[in-house]
């Protein structure tokens, strides 16, 4: 019964945080911009709008069933995030089972985006892959030299050491370059400039979102909630010891997700192989040279 | 040019567009719907005013006034106004100023490619009666004509203000529920449809099966189909149906979704 | 690409400055209308009370914005150039360029710094601007005219004149008219607003004939001209030109100078040429009716004219040695030369009219002579006896009238030149007879001692504004706001004249009514009293038949709107019924003869149906 | 005002031209249609005429001939020379010099879809701007583009409620 | 309810062409323009640009218009840069009818001719830097560009479609306090370059993408007609304020900027090296017109009657775009008898852009034809 009332409540939890991450995004952007920015409710109002479109385009059974892919997989991952006072499966699953578990929906993105038709969807979702198989590799790397210095992938476990120790064992201390370099895969993960390269709308007119309307885009921009809250919720499991409480979880998560939507609004974007090249370049040997320290120690 | 119906094109009696200054277009079925739809209505409605995303397509010389008002100095985030790439993510179709008869058409496809509710708006003298190029071929005198219009605003071009008036007016309208222009689309195709092949010919097509939205949807009228609609069917059909290479636009098409 | 070194090199870091701004101002406005710059070229302003709808706005439109409305409720004056319309825009249409604004001629239009109108109505884009704004809110004013922006030219251009030195003791011409480039240029500022055709009594078509001497083409312009006047020689110098007290460029600046453009265009165009075009129209057949027509002065020649184009043959009496009339003995020589008179007349006899000098009516020929020679007879002997002041004294030989020594004067008739003289009068005649004198006395005596008494204050004068001021430029003194009182004669010698202060003109009717103080008397030494208050007519050859025959209102014969008297084969025309003045004699000679060829030839319709 | 000496020697080598000098650093040239392609390939050559900055195309209809004027620019010089050739309206044909300055191509394809003219070996005569454009050639004189408008499209008939209370009172829009 | 057959490059194997439309509806593209690219992979091996779209036929209705009532049509000719075509319009009909402009209004022709083309540019830095992904330059570069627009309302009553310069002159004097105004501006964006320097000019990220991108060489810009500024770009010091002067500018003192690189980049250098010209420009602008009075028009016909001389003019003046031609010809009618316009962008828009797309990526074509600063509607007219 725990259980049952734990999957329902900790991906609502994560939508609602998620909400607030997006307004922080958007009302920050606007700061930089020099201008006001949307209202509070903005992200609600986004979202109930798409899913109460009138009509709707769909692209078939595939794009449908993309759309379950995508949410299911984030609403999933949530259930194996460790939040400070639900248990959900955190303690059934690990790191690794939470990694491929958010692989799952960009692969149902791309399916769905494959039975569009449009090239620039096409283009988007290659790019996408592309830019996965960049910031996965220094993220790799920095799970590993995270694994090995928490001697486990049990998420709850790794909170717990980092807690019991104090701010001295926080990933952030024990270990600063795989986290320096497990951030910058980070930000490449939440997809912002100098590594937008798949949504891209002067280059390929939004990429995988280009069919997208009405529900579809209703869930993408849930899928985008899901994503701020998740990849921040990750990290801070990692590097900035968990959830004590609610609100220093929260504060957390909201550092970590700022950080990123601040910096991405003073960069472009780079080209796609020299994300790539970046991503492999800098993270990952930062996050080499890290693994190296730990892994001498 | 070819063999166009020239006969004039006189709006059906079922109109279902009132008209008059202020009096928007409600929703014909407004006063049948059972309370709990209303409420929900109501709440979708709120939400729909306040989440408006443009569909970026500079169709003429006004679009020349929206990066500033999109932008810091007349910022339209602070109501919910963004631009959006697609006309597949897109609520409001903003027709910047006149209509050269190429861009028509992909005004004409990128509208039917909008997801209902959609709303368009008429930006200054040229979209009412021809403005500054009322003797011009190469430009269309009045966009009412072709797609149902929401709301005109006067100026040319209008300023970001004057945008940002006809934005909050918009926003009033979809709020009480009277911003329902583009319902006619479907309830009078045929009118709308003749009118366009009267400029592109009688071969004129578009890759969206609008009668069949109309049925699906439930707004089909006693005006959507008509002896100009027949024309679609004589010429093959949806076979006949334009190739996109021919009309590009950056959303395609795909199927009604129930 | 990689062969030229990266000449700038870039940083990750600087671009973080950016964030910064996470803790600035933003720069956004308040949602809310901002007023506009004070030259905002919002939506028009339009002052009904200035606005004459000359429809000038219409023209200038790039886009066919402009349409005239017809409103009944409006003023309506011709004789001002005030129409009862005013533009309403199409802002389906409208692009904002103001250049409405900058050519109005009134300078009614404007624009606000009004600029937000939204809906869905379209009919709603279409209004009637007045001052109240688009929604009836009061928005200041933004874009106005101003003198650079101002497209229209409110001066008209100079017409050469000679010398007063010059002209001061002779009878020459005083406007020397335009060269042909002169003219086209003065043409050039003619905003073709008709407002001149509906203020001439004769509707002449200067909007036409202004446009053809522009485009260089004054053949053209003659024929215009000759559409409807057959004295353009006469009416393009002496013509009272209401056409330009209509002018709408007058509203702000100098009429265009209509008359002297109608001058311009047959001093341009040799006489033989002339006479070709006004003979272009005229009927190759003739009818067999014959007409006759008393009195040779511009009413009588005018129907005359048509009647002979129309195929008619026509006889015109004339009790003067020359045809002409008022234009010959009313208007000194040095305004209007009199072979200006022979060359109109030319054009007029050449098309077959018959003029019959030195024979007088009732003298020389009678009433029913001329009935029996004629289907039809149209009387257009005008006001040829000058009118009477009939104040004590008026009665003296010395006093004498005006248009009576101003005939003198054309026929070369000698009369004792007085040394010194009071003209009696505030109008043309006035200052046509003093300035007649003035030349006279400087060639006799050297100096000139001529005073006009006017009734009307200096700013009101009937008289044309150049008369007043040349005169006075040839010696010819005026004083103003005085009415006469007596002719003061000692035994038999006429010494002068005493005057009152005229207090009002009109009573609150409007009637003539002067009153006067009479505490406030001038005495104003004169050898000669000339009055010039007016004339009247002299009908006593009609016969008492005939004088019964006929109906008669406030001492002029009664007709119709077309001339008619109630006797079927009578018409009157000219000042006799309307008048005085040269363009209005001409308006009612086209009228007269129009209905007598429409009754000559419904006879003979009517017969031949038979 | 005068030509420049340097540009009269060149101009004299060839037959059948006549320049005069049309203000400030403008030259006008007339050449005859066979002549052109050596002029302007001479002037290229000689004098760095090397930028067309424009080819305008004029329809003389009352003469039966289209004016083509290539507008060349010398850098060095400092120069407009503005090449004045007149063609026959029927059949509208002329040569390309494309191979002499590369922007002529795009010139050349506007005019042949403004006016109908063709050049021969022009690297593209398709059209550009109205491709879905069935008329004649819009910029020939002899279309009407008031008349087309009028036959096309309708205009708002305007019934705003000011308008029916003044016709009511007998007024309205005069024509 | 049939999809259209459009094929589908997730089925095509990875070496196999494909069209794509780049435009007219796409955020990539300035104003309401097309290319169509061919693809392999994502390099491009053929593009071909698609205009039209904002076609108007301006050279056709200016036909039908009298030569006042034209100057409410140029501007709108060219949006984001209006003022240079009212310049050329009324230059070549003042070249025609021999018409003086009084020095006032020389000066001040000049300081709105400059000031534009500082909106211009504020506008190309915003679009440039939004192709790749840069908005905050965006909305900068956009805002600062309002708060020149305020002053040309100022000015002339209208924020875009000036309608000022008119055959002759302006249309009316310079309104009391403006020069003291645009001194103040002047002021503050000399206060933000740096800002913009910090963001945009000195970015890594900016740099990276720019440099090499859509690279011509100075032999292959003047071949291909290149002007303005994308010429300047080359190295090519070409400037008709320079060669073929106007107005006051040879009485003013400004360089010509120039860059060596000739790609992406260097374009934009130049623009920003000719803003700050710009400024220098308007300052001495300024300064002139606090000493020079007198009247700002010279005397004109009445509009409705005004027939100019038979005769044709080809005036030239340089745009933020490049070279803008107004070849006008009057057979001395009421009407001009034709009018041709040589769109600044009408090289770089088409074959030019055509060009420098073969062989780039598809992540590229929206930065090279920003950066080439291609304004559609002059091409279209």
């Amino acid at each position: 019964m725990r259980l049952l009332a734990d999957i329902v409540l900790m991906p609502l939890i994560a939508f609602i945080t998620g909400l607030f991450l997006v307004l922080m995004y958007r009302r920050v952007r606007a700061k930089i911009e020099r201008r006001v920015g949307p209202p509070f409710f903005q992200p609600v109002y986004d979202i109930v709008k798409l899913f109460a479109k009138k009509t709707q385009i769909s692209h078939g059974v595939m794009h449908d069933l993309s759309i379950v892919l995508l949410l299911g997989g984030y609403i999933t991952a949530e259930i194996f995030l460790p939040v400070p006072g639900f248990k959900g499966l955190a303690e059934e699953g690990d790191l690794l089972t939470l990694i491929y578990i958010m692989m799952v929906p960009m692969l149902g993105l791309a399916l769905g985006v494959g039975s569009c038709a449009n090239p620039n969807g096409s283009i988007g979702i290659s790019r996408a892959l592309t830019a996965m198989l960049a910031y996965d590799v220094p993220l790799a790397v920095a799970i590993i030299g995270a694994t090995m210095t928490y001697g486990t992938t049990n998420l709850v476990e790794i909170v717990r050491i980092q807690q019991e120790g104090g701010m001295a064992t926080w990933g952030i201390a024990t270990m600063p370059l795989l986290a320096i370099g497990g951030y910058l895969a980070v930000h490449g993960m939440f997809g912002k400039e100098p590594f937008e390269i798949y949504i891209a709308p002067a280059e390929i007119a939004t990429g995988p979102m280009v069919e997208m309307s009405g529900k579809y885009m209703g869930a993408l921009f849930i899928m985008q909630c899901f994503q701020l809250y998740t990849i921040g919720v990750l990290y801070v499991t990692l590097f900035l010891g968990g959830g004590e409480n609610w609100p220093l979880f929260l504060i957390k998560v909201a550092a970590v997700v700022f950080i990123s939507v601040a910096v991405t609004n003073v960069y472009g974007r780079y080209r796609t192989d020299k994300v790539v090249r970046w991503m492999w370049k800098w993270p990952t040997g930062i996050a080499l040279l890290g693994l190296a320290l730990v892994m001498a120690k | 040019m070819t063999d166009k119906p020239l006969k004039s094109h006189v709006r059906p009696p079922q109109d279902t567009m009132p008209g008059g200054a202020g009096q928007g277009c409600p929703a014909p079925d407004a006063q049948t719907r059972s309370i709990w739809r209303r409420i929900m209505d109501d709440f979708a409605d709120h939400c729909r005013a306040r989440s408006l995303f443009v569909l970026h397509y500079c169709t003429g010389c006004g679009a020349i006034e929206l990066p500033p008002t999109i932008t810091s100095r007349f910022d339209m985030e602070r109501v919910g106004i963004t631009p959006m790439v697609t006309p597949r993510q897109a609520d409001i179709l903003l027709i910047t100023g006149y209509l050269s008869l190429k861009t028509l058409k992909r005004v004409i496809l990128s509208y039917e490619q909008m997801q209902g509710p959609k709303y368009v708006l008429g930006f200054g003298s040229c979209t009412i009666n021809g403005g500054m190029y009322w003797n011009s071929y190469a430009t269309m005198k009045r966009l009412d004509q072709y797609i149902p219009t929401d709301l005109f605003i006067a100026g040319c071009m209008p300023r970001p203000e004057a945008v940002q008036q006809v934005l909050l007016k918009l926003i009033e309208d979809i709020d009480a529920g009277r911003a329902n222009a583009w319902q006619d689309y479907y309830r009078n195709y045929d009118f709308y449809l003749g009118n366009q092949q009267r400029l592109f010919g009688a071969g004129w097509n578009t890759p969206t099966d609008v009668i069949g939205e109309a049925r699906h949807y439930g707004y089909y009228g006693p005006g959507t189909e008509g002896e100009h609609t027949r024309l679609l069917a004589e010429g093959g059909g949806s076979a006949a149906r334009l190739a996109h290479a021919e009309y590009p636009s950056t959303a395609l098409t795909g199927r009604i979704k129930s | 690409m990689s062969d030229i070194a990266p000449k700038y090199k870039g940083s990750m870091l600087r671009p973080l400055k950016a964030l910064s701004f996470l803790f600035r101002e933003p720069a956004t406005l308040p949602m809310r209308p901002r007023p506009a710059a004070k030259v905002y070229r919002g939506f028009h302003l339009n002052d009904w009370e200035k606005c004459v709808g000359c429809a000038t706005c219409q023209q200038i439109c790039d886009n066919d914005a402009i349409r005239m409305v017809h409103i009944p409720a409006l003023p309506s004056d011709p004789a001002k150039g005030i129409r009862p319309r005013r533009p309403a825009i199409d802002y389906g249409r409208c692009c904002w360029c103001a250049l409405c604004v900058d050519i109005c001629p009134t300078g009614s239009l404007s624009m606000s710094r009004e600029y937000i109108h939204v809906s869905r109505d379209v009919d709603s884009y279409f209004i009637l601007p007045d001052e109240e704004g688009m929604h009836g809110v009061r928005y200041p004013q933004g874009w106005a005219k101003d003198e650079n922006a101002d497209l229209l030219d409110l001066k008209r251009q100079e017409m050469p004149e000679e010398p007063p030195q010059e002209r001061a003791d002779n009878f020459s011409e005083i406007c020397e008219g335009y060269d042909p480039q002169t003219a086209m240029l003065e043409a050039s500022r003619c905003i073709q607003c008709g407002m001149c055709h509906d203020a001439c009594p004769a509707h002449m078509h200067a909007p036409e004939y202004i446009r053809a001497i522009f485009e260089g083409d004054f053949e053209k312009s003659v024929a215009e001209i000759y559409r409807t006047n057959p004295f353009p020689q006469v009416c393009g110098r002496v013509c009272t030109h209401r056409c330009e007290t209509a002018c709408s460029i007058g509203k702000r600046g100098e009429p265009v100078a209509i008359r002297w453009l109608k001058r311009a265009a047959v001093d341009n165009v040799p006489q033989d040429r002339t006479i070709a075009i006004a003979l272009k129209d005229k009927a190759k057949t003739k009818t067999g009716k014959r007409v006759a027509i008393a009195g040779a002065g511009p009413a009588g020649l005018t129907a005359a004219f048509d009647l002979a184009k129309l195929g008619h043959e026509v006889t015109v009496y004339e009790e003067k040695p020359r045809p002409g009339g008022m234009m010959r003995y009313g208007i000194p020589e040095y305004r209007l030369p009199y072979e200006r008179i022979d060359a109109d007349i030319a054009v007029i006899e050449a098309a077959g009219v018959k003029i019959r000098c030195n024979t007088k009516l009732g003298r020389d020929v009678t009433m029913a002579q001329l009935k029996g020679q004629a289907d039809a007879v149209l009387l257009s002997t005008g006001l040829n006896k000058g009118r009477s002041t009939r104040i004590p004294g008026s009665d003296h030989p010395q006093v004498r009238a005006a248009v009576d020594l101003l005939a003198r004067i054309t026929l070369g008739e000698a009369f004792d030149i007085p040394a010194s003289a009071v003209v009696i009068g505030g109008g043309n005649v006035a200052f046509d007879i003093a300035r007649s004198l003035a030349r006279l006395q400087r060639r006799a005596f050297g100096k000139v001692e001529v005073t006009v008494l006017a009734l009307e204050e200096r700013d009101k004068m009937l008289a044309d504004e150049e008369e007043v001021i040349e005169s006075a430029q040839e010696g010819v003194k005026l004083i103003n706001g005085r009415g006469p009182k007596q002719v003061v004669i000692e035994g038999d010698a006429l010494k002068g004249l005493e005057t009152v202060k005229c207090l009002s003109i009109f009573d609150e009717q409007g009637r003539f009514h002067p009153r006067y103080d009479e505490t406030d008397v001038m005495f104003h030494p004169a050898q000669m009293v000339i009055e010039a208050i007016g004339q009247m007519s002299d009908v006593s050859f009609l016969g008492e038949d005939l004088t019964e025959q006929l109906e008669w209102s406030r001492g002029r014969i009664r007709i119709d709107e077309a001339g008619r008297t109630s006797v079927p084969w009578l018409w009157a025309a000219g000042d006799l019924v309307k008048g005085p003045d040269v363009i209005s004699a001409i308006a009612t000679g086209h009228a007269a003869a129009a209905s007598i060829h429409a009754a000559l030839m419904g006879e003979t319709e009517a017969r031949e149906a038979k | 005002m005068s030509i420049p000496a340097r540009l009269n020697e060149v101009l004299n080598e060839l037959p059948a031209i006549q320049a005069r000098p049309a203000g400030a650093r403008r030259v006008r040239v007339d050449v005859a249609p066979q002549g052109l392609p050596a002029l302007l390939e001479l002037l290229k050559g000689r004098l760095g005429f090397i930028h067309l900055s424009a080819i305008s195309c004029v329809d003389w209809i009352e003469d039966g001939q289209f004016e083509l004027v290539y507008h060349v620019w010398s850098h060095e010089m400092k120069l407009l020379v503005s090449c004045h050739v007149r063609i026959a309206r029927e059949p509208g044909v002329y040569v390309s010099v494309h191979d002499i300055h590369e922007p002529a191509g795009f010139f050349e394809r506007d005019i042949h879809e403004m006016f109908g003219v063709h050049f021969d070996g022009a690297p593209s005569m398709e059209k550009f701007i109205l491709t879905s454009w069935e008329g004649p050639p819009p910029m020939r004189k002899d279309f009407n583009t008031r008349k087309h408008v009028e036959e096309t499209f309708e205009w708002v008939d305007y019934r705003p409620d000011w308008l029916k209370d003044i016709e009511r009172k007998g007024g309205g829009i005069e024509s | 309810m049939t999809t259209p057959q459009v094929p589908d490059p997730a089925t095509l194997a990875p070496s196999e062409e494909y069209d794509l439309y780049f435009g007219p509806n796409h955020p990539g593209i300035e104003g309401n323009y097309s290319v169509r690219v061919r693809l392999k992979g994502d390099v491009i091996c053929q593009a071909v640009a698609d205009g039209g779209y904002l076609h108007r036929g301006f050279e056709k209705i200016m036909e039908d218009r009298l030569w006042v009532q034209n100057i409410a049509l140029v501007p709108r000719i060219c949006v984001p840069d209006p003022v240079p075509m009212e310049e050329s319009y009324a230059r070549a009909v003042e070249m025609i009818g021999g018409l003086e402009v009084p020095l006032r209004a020389q000066w001040i022709r000049v300081l709105m001719l400059e000031l534009s083309r500082i909106c211009a540019h504020l506008f190309t830095f915003g679009g440039n830097a939004a192709t790749i992904g840069l908005y905050t330059n965006m909305f900068w570069g956009v805002t600062m560009r309002d708060l020149f627009l305020d002053i040309f309302e100022e000015i002339t009553g209208a924020r875009i479609y000036h309608i000022y310069i008119t055959p002759g002159g302006v249309r009316r004097d310079l309104p009391e306090g403006v020069l003291e105004r645009i001194e103040a501006l002047l002021v503050e964006l000399e206060e933000r370059m740096p800002q913009f320097e910090d963001l945009f000019f000195n970015n890594a990220v900016v740099i990276d993408r720019a440099t090499g991108t859509g690279r011509m060489s100075a032999e292959e810009a003047l071949a291909w007609g290149v002007t303005g500024p994308n010429l300047r770009a080359t190295g090519v010091a070409s400037d008709v304020r320079r060669d073929d002067p106007y107005l006051v500018y040879p009485q003013v003192d400004f360089d010509i900027v120039t860059e060596t690189g000739g790609d992406a980049l260097a374009r934009m250098m130049v623009r920003k090296g000719e803003v700050v010209q710009a400024v220098k420009i308007v300052r001495q602008a300024i300064a002139a017109l606090r000493k020079v009075g007198g009247p700002v028009r010279c005397e004109l016909p009445n509009p409705l009657a005004w027939d100019l001389p038979a005769g044709d003019a080809y005036a030239r003046t340089e745009s933020s775009k490049g070279e803008l031609g107004f070849y006008i010809v009057s057979n001395g009618g009421p009407r001009p008898y034709r009018v041709h316009v040589r769109g600044a962008s009408s090289m770089h828009a088409v074959q030019v852009l055509e060009k420098l797309l073969v062989g780039s990526r598809i992540e590229d074509v929206a930065q090279i034809m920003f950066s080439l600063d291609a304004c559609p509607p002059e091409v279209d007219r």
